[in-house]
């Protein structure tokens, strides 16, 4: 193909967004909106994904050492501990600390500690932090071997409900997402579609005249490509923008919680839906443009 | 040059539009289609143009059976065909020039040659000072005119026009005429589907005239014939 | 019945369509509107129809200034109005008997009336036979006359025609012109802008003729006037 | 208007849908799509509503009572406790159960209360439970009116947060579902636009022929207002399948939650889809054919 005639597309399909105005915000519109509502989504997943993880973090098992185990022998035990796979890291806690952390526990009544410093009956513990939930029940059963530990708290039943609630959130979003993404596609072919529909007259005069294929196409498609790109950088704006403000908002709201930083979800945003809107325009207009074709 | 043999077109609803109708013409000639309203002037061009298919036959133009072409070569089978649609088929949305140019732009011509020849196509048919104007804005007749600059943009081997007089008034459909009359002269095969009497009369060329889809008559140096 | 006072009408490129036209026409009358292409004829029209204001002047039908409609008027108005377009303007998606049908249903005809009008208009312009087909299955003498049925479905008082046989063969064209100097006969005003010479020549009726946007010929009982 | 024009409304809009299959459709996808994606907003946000007031409902203040409280002097106080505004249920907790709940708190390390039972440390309390979070602070001054208690615990920091997330919750949803409510009907009234536009020759055809306006707006109203009626009729079908389908999924993993009954969603979404998708569908319409009836 001459390059004469590629400007001749590029002219083209400038020519004929700005002619068909309202036809070309509507496009623009629907993949703004449907990217939009995606981006929304992939925002929320994201940040349920961070809480989620946050969550998973405070997964730990406690192991209770037997009395009167000598300082030493807590520090090879500790290097044990540490050679399981699936541990990320191991926190000891001294009879000392134990007390004083059941006396908070207690709240308004601890006064009911009070005088058991001197014969202590809490034992000295591991505060022990797997990668994955899931690695609990491996890290367990690795830790009963070791024979220094009274009593291993796994928190099975617990870990088990955050893994199910994990799944769950993952898989909803998973179906949410592949119902948006068909949702989208259909919208933004139907719009092309329509727009084609409204040129038809135009496509079989070209048609007659000779045009070939390709030639009718190109402009569709590259017209189809740049409303596709603009609804993307439309629909990122926004979202950069919306997502912003509304870290603004919230934050100080939530205590326990901290957003994803708008420069993470940006960059993966970016490139995606470019290509996503780019490919929904492009080929939005081939499949659509198709059947009118047919002289 | 363009030769019909055996050729039936019958429609879906059985609406039998051509029945057997065989026919040649040669290269360079000037040929009249005629015959009343239906009778299957335009479906002969349609044919021609492999707009639709006959039913039964063979259409052969420069030695090559249409029937045959692949779906790729007919838009430069197409090339070679400059066409005059009875209902104008202009582009709506874009100018006179535009309109013209755009015929170019198809066949890849290059943009100087389109600098160049869009105006001289307009003057020939007397529109220069309506380039830029949108078809809505423009009479029947003004219409009519950009289409045959259009088809005649391109320099085709063969002119195809359906009516083209029919929203003129008699001085324009002349000075149409005569510049069919010129390029015809410089080699252009030019048939033509006409109801206007008085031109088919003293034009004296070849006159085909077709009824209820068969040729009743194929006359050279011929006449309108149907009395009014 | 029909009166045009000092009516000029300027577009936006500033082209002058219609300078200072003063006309009347009488009720009854039939009137061939003549002149070369751009000349003026289909803007008269339009001015009539209320689809463009003029730019000066004042045009009164049946003693009403229709500068002076309301919006909410001006479908009353033209429904006293049938028009045939130059260029057909067939609904596409509807049969031959829907297009005219459509007309009736428009201005809230009975369905009886439109099941025993409908046929009747079709087989007055001969296309009985075609009620059923869309109209990309017609040829174009035919879409012309599915025009004229859809135009007199109503009964309108005026007729207004622009090219009405500007696609049709000489002998069906006649018929359209028998047709029209019946209805002209039965009371209706018709106002016809043409070329066909013959027609005009053989008709006897008057004869306004347009040039350049000014009437410079107005004759009872005229010819077409011009030379080809 | 006559019976008979109006009955030629109803089969033109018919017709007409048929005839543009393809626009028809995609209004309809469109409509359904939107208020599908609403919906899904909305099952969302009742559930997470009703995890709110599950959450809320836990909130409560107790109250600790002097030693040596006789218990006819505790019935008393319940009375006047039950008198305050906002106060939606108490319940009394004795020495012994005090006790009890204690050493369960304790977990593993119950064996620190054994003994206790004979010198109780343990106060009685009434646990008072309230309506709205936000009555928490006016109780809990009454409540220190009464000057039988050594301590009133109402929590005030938790249930600050509490108030908080649920008003975030609140105000995420309203924005979410005003943004989309914004995207849905310009992505519906673009549609309908289009389909106008595609039909703008037919338009000017019967204005030309005497066609008053609400002649040509009459079919177009009716049309959009069944496409928007199909696509909520769509949407609802969707929706209740869908959310019956994925409770029925989830349920079995979630134990601290019970879902909304679809019947109660479902009575609340049909009456308001559907009139939303005729509204939607109609008033596009109107908007749409505006400009185009300018002859
Ligand atoms: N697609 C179609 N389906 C069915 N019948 C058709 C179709 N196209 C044309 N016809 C019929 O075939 C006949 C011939 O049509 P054609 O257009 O060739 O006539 P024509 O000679 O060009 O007439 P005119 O001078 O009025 O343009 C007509 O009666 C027409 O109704
Ligand atoms: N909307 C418009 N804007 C600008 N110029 C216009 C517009 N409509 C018509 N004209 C010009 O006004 C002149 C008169 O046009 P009109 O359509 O009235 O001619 P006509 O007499 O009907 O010609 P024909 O016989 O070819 O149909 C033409 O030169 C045309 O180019
Ligand atoms: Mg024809
Ligand atoms: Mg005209």
């Amino acid at each position: 193909m001459k390059i004469r005639t590629f400007n001749y597309f590029f002219k083209e399909s400038f020519k004929s967004i700005k002619r068909n105005r309202v036809m070309s915000f509507a496009s623009v519109t629907t993949v703004a909106a449907a990217l939009f509502i995606f981006g929304v989504f992939m925002i929320i997943i994201s940040n349920v994904n961070s809480l989620v993880d946050t969550v998973e973090n405070k997964v730990e098992i406690k192991a209770f050492l037997k009395d009167d185990i000598s300082s030493l022998k807590v520090r090879d035990i500790e290097k044990e501990i540490k050679a399981i796979s699936g541990v990320k890291n191991v926190t000891y806690e001294s009879k000392d600390e134990a007390l004083k952390k059941v006396s908070e526990q207690l709240g308004e009544n601890k006064d009911l500690t009070e005088g058991l410093e001197e014969d202590n009956p809490f034992p000295a513990s591991f505060i022990i932090k797997v990668n994955k939930p899931s690695d609990v029940s491996y890290v367990s059963k690795e830790l009963s071997k070791i024979q220094d530990f009274e009593k291993i708290n796994d928190a099975q039943e617990i870990v088990n409900q955050i893994i199910k609630i994990t799944n769950f959130i993952k898989l909803f979003s998973l179906i949410l997402m592949i119902i948006l993404s068909v949702i989208g596609i259909s919208l933004i072919s139907n719009t092309i579609k329509l727009t084609v529909y409204a040129r038809k007259r135009e496509i079989s005069i070209m048609k007659y005249i000779g045009a070939t294929d390709w030639f009718v196409k190109w402009p569709f498609l590259l017209e189809g490509i740049m409303l596709g790109l603009l609804g993307a950088l439309i629909a990122i704006g926004f979202l950069s923008a919306g997502y912003s403000y509304g870290m603004k908002m919230v934050s100080p709201n939530i205590l326990f919680f901290s957003f994803v930083p708008l420069k993470t979800i940006f960059q993966s945003i970016l490139w995606q839906f470019l290509l996503v809107g780019m490919f929904i325009g492009g080929f939005g207009s081939l499949i659509s443009i198709r059947k009118f074709l047919v002289l | 040059m363009i030769e019909f043999k055996n050729i039936s077109k019958v429609y879906k609803n059985n609406h039998i539009a051509l029945s057997n109708i065989s026919l040649s013409i040669n290269k360079g000639e000037f040929v009249f289609l005629v015959g009343p309203s239906g009778a299957g002037k335009s479906t002969f061009i349609k044919l021609l143009l492999k707009e639709i298919e006959p039913t039964s036959g063979d259409i052969t133009v420069n030695g090559v059976n249409i029937k045959k072409l692949k779906r790729k070569e007919v838009p430069y089978y197409r090339r070679n065909i400059g066409i005059v649609f009875q209902d104008f088929r202009l582009l709506q949305e874009m100018t006179v020039f535009e309109n013209v140019a755009f015929a170019m732009q198809v066949v890849e011509a290059g943009h100087k040659d389109i600098k160049r020849k869009v105006p001289q196509m307009l003057s020939l048919v007397g529109l220069s000072s309506k380039a830029n104007m949108y078809p809505h804005q423009l009479s029947g007749g003004e219409q009519q005119r950009v289409v045959l600059a259009r088809a005649l943009s391109n320099n085709p081997g063969i002119l195809i026009c359906d009516e083209p007089t029919g929203n003129l008034d008699p001085e324009t459909a002349w000075g149409i005429m005569d510049l069919l009359n010129d390029i015809n002269k410089s080699g252009t095969t030019i048939l033509m589907a006409t109801h206007a009497k008085d031109i088919v009369d003293r034009m004296k060329k070849r006159v085909v005239a077709i009824e209820k889809g068969v040729i009743v008559r194929d006359q050279q140096r011929g006449v309108y014939g149907y009395e009014d």
